[in-house]
């Protein structure tokens, strides 16, 4: 049984001098699902970024650890899938090329029957050979979701999971965080009250504001 | 005339020479006053 | 280190695939070349000035081609994905050997031209060239690959590129002349040995010192 | 306690202008205060007292400024930044006189303003990489990405600083002190037999050489400590937004 555990400890966020948050800490464990939320510029992507391992924090910590051992910020990418609108995919290639592309890269062994699988699962199949350039949106985001599952990871962290969905799309995203593997982290920032409904807990960014210690 | 004068006359390196000094006084005096004024400010800004 | 050549693999297809910056950058070189020939016809110069003449045209088209690795994956908004699936040592090795490919695809044009075009530019001694060759590509494709990363997070990309890649990569451009001038000279390998062995010191120092600043300049 | 410091330097910098203008160069010194006389170079010879002392500082303000520099990487503390900043500020105001002065000297010794000799060379990339520096802040906009980035390409660039101090120097014919030449009758290269270049400091000159590397370091020190208060007065001032 994996044991994977997200632990946030005063975590600090300032952009030059602006304060994004500030003595944010939280605990995730397996299985459990979180909502962060917050207004508009209140930094739920700066924490999905940080959360992600490619932005560094002003100060405090957080880490993941996996049956009592930490996991190095080098290898943070290897247990992870983000989605967000923010996230822009090689749109040279197709879906299924970007998809090869990333299992490749990451040193995966999958074989293209398993990226078809995902790709249909994901309702893209059908134009799976065209340029992810001839894409709607929607579509992009759907791309984004299969890459975010390709390695199968143990932490999930979605950023506006349903922007640019249809209801079909929508039902696609439910379905994937209802099934997502029960012994990983679902995180998912934001500011739709229908997407509430993903957590059991939800963490509002703008209590984390305060500037009164200095 | 007076002897320094006439020495200073044939022995033009120390007319510069007093000038380096004189500039290198002006240089000094004005970055010891920067100084105060910098001081003054933080003081002033640590309130 | 296959993910690496994974990044290289990925790069290299979606240059073939989007070609047109390749073709600009063959055109560069071929607009630089001739700009040299028009301005020395006809004129007696000296055999050392072609040496010269040969590493400034590597030196530009290295400054207009390389940047691109970096700048492109800036500019389409792709770090994200990219720092999401690999780590910055593969990333950054992945990059290095693009640059590598290309600049070695490039200067073998450019030598080509500089063969064909003027009588003078001959060598003699071609196993202290080639070496030299060989050495400077590995040394200028890992400086510009690591000043590429820095000024892709800037505002003014193109023009700096230059301005801060030159200080770095002029010791190396300075032993590759002597070089070059030995060879053309047809004087034996002994002769720069010394050169030789800045370049391959070159080489190392600043490889593995781009390797472990990367990640600094990687992470936002 | 920080007034003994500039008292010090006051009389530090008298005793150097008093010292390096006023003894005068005789062929064979007899007196203490007396210089010995250099063939080709006379009353020039002097410059020593004052173009070394900026060279110096040049390299002194960019190691300063790199030392900060990975401190800011290590600590993340933004007045580590302006440290760093306010002593690459100096080292090129330093940078620039050191070239200038250097090249009108060149210019009535050795008989033009520039030569490429190494050490020429090497001050002239200093100044490339201060100006590049420079530039590479300019543009860059967040105050984080600017410290860090600028931080990393003083290293980068630190590296190349050994081939042109320890290398070309002695791979190249050069017109300084410790220099190597041609020798005209092998057309061999070898150490330099020029008076010029195989200059050699008398105790005396060498006790003024001192006292003015010392005198110029303090003054590098002070003027540093005010510009980068300046800078974080600046900085503290605007903080209230």
């Amino acid at each position: 049984m994996n044991n994977i555990q997200l632990i946030v400890k005063n975590l600090k966020k300032t952009f030059n001098r602006r304060l994004v948050f500030d003595k944010l800490s939280f605990e995730v464990r397996a299985g459990e699902r979180l909502v962060i939320t917050g207004k508009n510029g209140s930094g739920k992507s700066t924490l999905i970024k940080i959360l992600a391992g490619v932005m560094n924090e002003s100060s405090g910590s957080f880490e993941y650890i996996f049956d009592s051992g930490k996991i190095d910020r080098e290898d943070i990418y290897k247990i992870i899938g983000l989605v967000s609108p923010y996230l822009v995919l090689y749109d040279e290639f197709s879906a299924f090329e970007n998809l090869k592309l990333f299992a490749k890269i990451r040193n995966l062994k999958i074989d293209d029957d398993k990226i078809n699988q995902i790709l249909e699962k994901a309702g893209l199949f059908n134009r799976r050979n065209d340029l992810v350039r001839t894409y709607s949106s929607g579509m992009k985001q759907r791309v984004k979701y299969a890459s975010a599952i390709l390695h199968d990871p143990l932490v999930l962290l979605l950023d506006e999971p349903t922007s640019n969905l249809d209801i079909e799309g929508k039902d696609f995203v439910d379905e994937l965080v209802q099934n997502f593997r029960k012994d990983g982290i679902v995180v998912v920032a934001t500011n739709e009250t229908q997407d509430f409904k993903y957590g059991q807990r939800i963490i509002n960014l703008d209590d984390y504001k305060n500037n009164q210690s200095k | 005339m007076n002897p320094f004068y006439d020495f200073l006359e044939q022995n033009s390196l120390y007319i510069v020479m007093i000038i380096v000094l004189l500039v290198w006084f002006g240089i000094f005096a004005f970055t010891f006053n920067l100084e105060k004024r910098v001081k003054k400010l933080e003081e002033k800004l640590n309130q | 280190m296959k993910r690496a050549y994974y990044i290289f693999y990925k790069d290299f297809s979606s240059e073939l695939r989007m070609r047109f910056a390749l073709n600009a950058l063959i055109m560069f070189v071929i607009v630089a070349v001739s700009t040299i020939l028009f301005s020395l016809a006809n004129e007696k110069v000296n055999q050392n000035v072609y040496a010269g003449m040969f590493w400034v045209v590597v030196f530009f088209s290295a400054m207009s081609g390389l940047s691109r690795t970096f700048v492109s994956e800036e500019e389409r908004g792709t770090t994200l994905i990219l720092s999401l699936i690999a780590n910055p040592i593969s990333i950054f090795i992945g990059k290095f050997l693009f640059n590598l490919v290309l600049l070695f695809f490039i200067n073998t044009i450019i030598a080509f031209l500089y063969m064909i075009l003027f009588q003078d530019f001959s060598i003699q001694n071609w196993d202290s060239f080639l070496l030299a060759f060989i050495l400077g590509n590995i040394g200028i494709a890992g400086s510009s690959t690591i000043i590429a990363a820095i000024i892709s997070k800037a505002n003014v990309k193109g023009t700096l590129y230059p301005v801060l890649a030159f200080p770095v990569l002029l010791p190396l451009i300075l032993m590759l002349i002597e070089i070059t001038k030995s060879a053309m000279e047809g004087n034996p390998i002994s002769d720069v040995e010394a050169e030789l062995m800045v370049l391959i010191s070159y080489d190392i120092i600043m490889i593995t010192a781009s390797v472990l600043v990367f990640d600094i300049i990687w992470r936002d | 306690m920080r007034a003994f410091w500039k008292y010090l330097l006051l009389i530090l910098m008298t005793l150097v202008i008093l010292g390096g203008l006023i003894p005068p160069i005789v062929a064979y010194p007899k007196n203490f205060f007396e210089f010995p006389l250099i063939p080709g170079l006379e009353d020039k010879a002097r410059i020593i007292f004052f173009h070394v002392p900026t060279a110096w500082l040049t390299v002194l303000a960019y190691l300063i400024a790199m030392f900060y520099g990975i401190r800011y990487l290590k600590k993340k503390n933004i007045y580590d930044d302006m440290k760093s900043v306010s002593a690459a500020a100096l080292g090129l105001v330093f940078c620039i006189l050191a070239t200038v002065t250097g090249s009108v000297w060149a210019k009535f010794t050795w008989g033009s303003f520039w030569h490429w000799d190494p050490r020429e060379t090497s001050i002239f990339i200093l100044l490339l990489i201060y100006g590049a520096y420079f530039a590479l802040r300019s543009a860059l906009d967040s105050e984080e990405k600017r410290a860090r980035l600028s931080a990393i390409y003083s290293i980068i660039a630190f590296l190349t600083t050994p081939f042109f101090i320890f290398i070309m120097p002695r791979l190249m014919i050069g017109l300084h002190p410790g220099s190597l030449e041609i020798d005209p009758a092998t057309g061999q290269i070898r150490a330099s037999a020029n008076p010029v270049i195989k200059f050699q400091m008398a105790a005396n000159m060498r006790v003024v050489f001192f006292l003015s590397l010392t005198a110029f370091t303090i003054l590098y020190f002070w003027f540093w400590n005010l510009t980068h208060r300046i800078l974080k007065l600046e900085y503290n001032s605007q903080k209230e937004i």
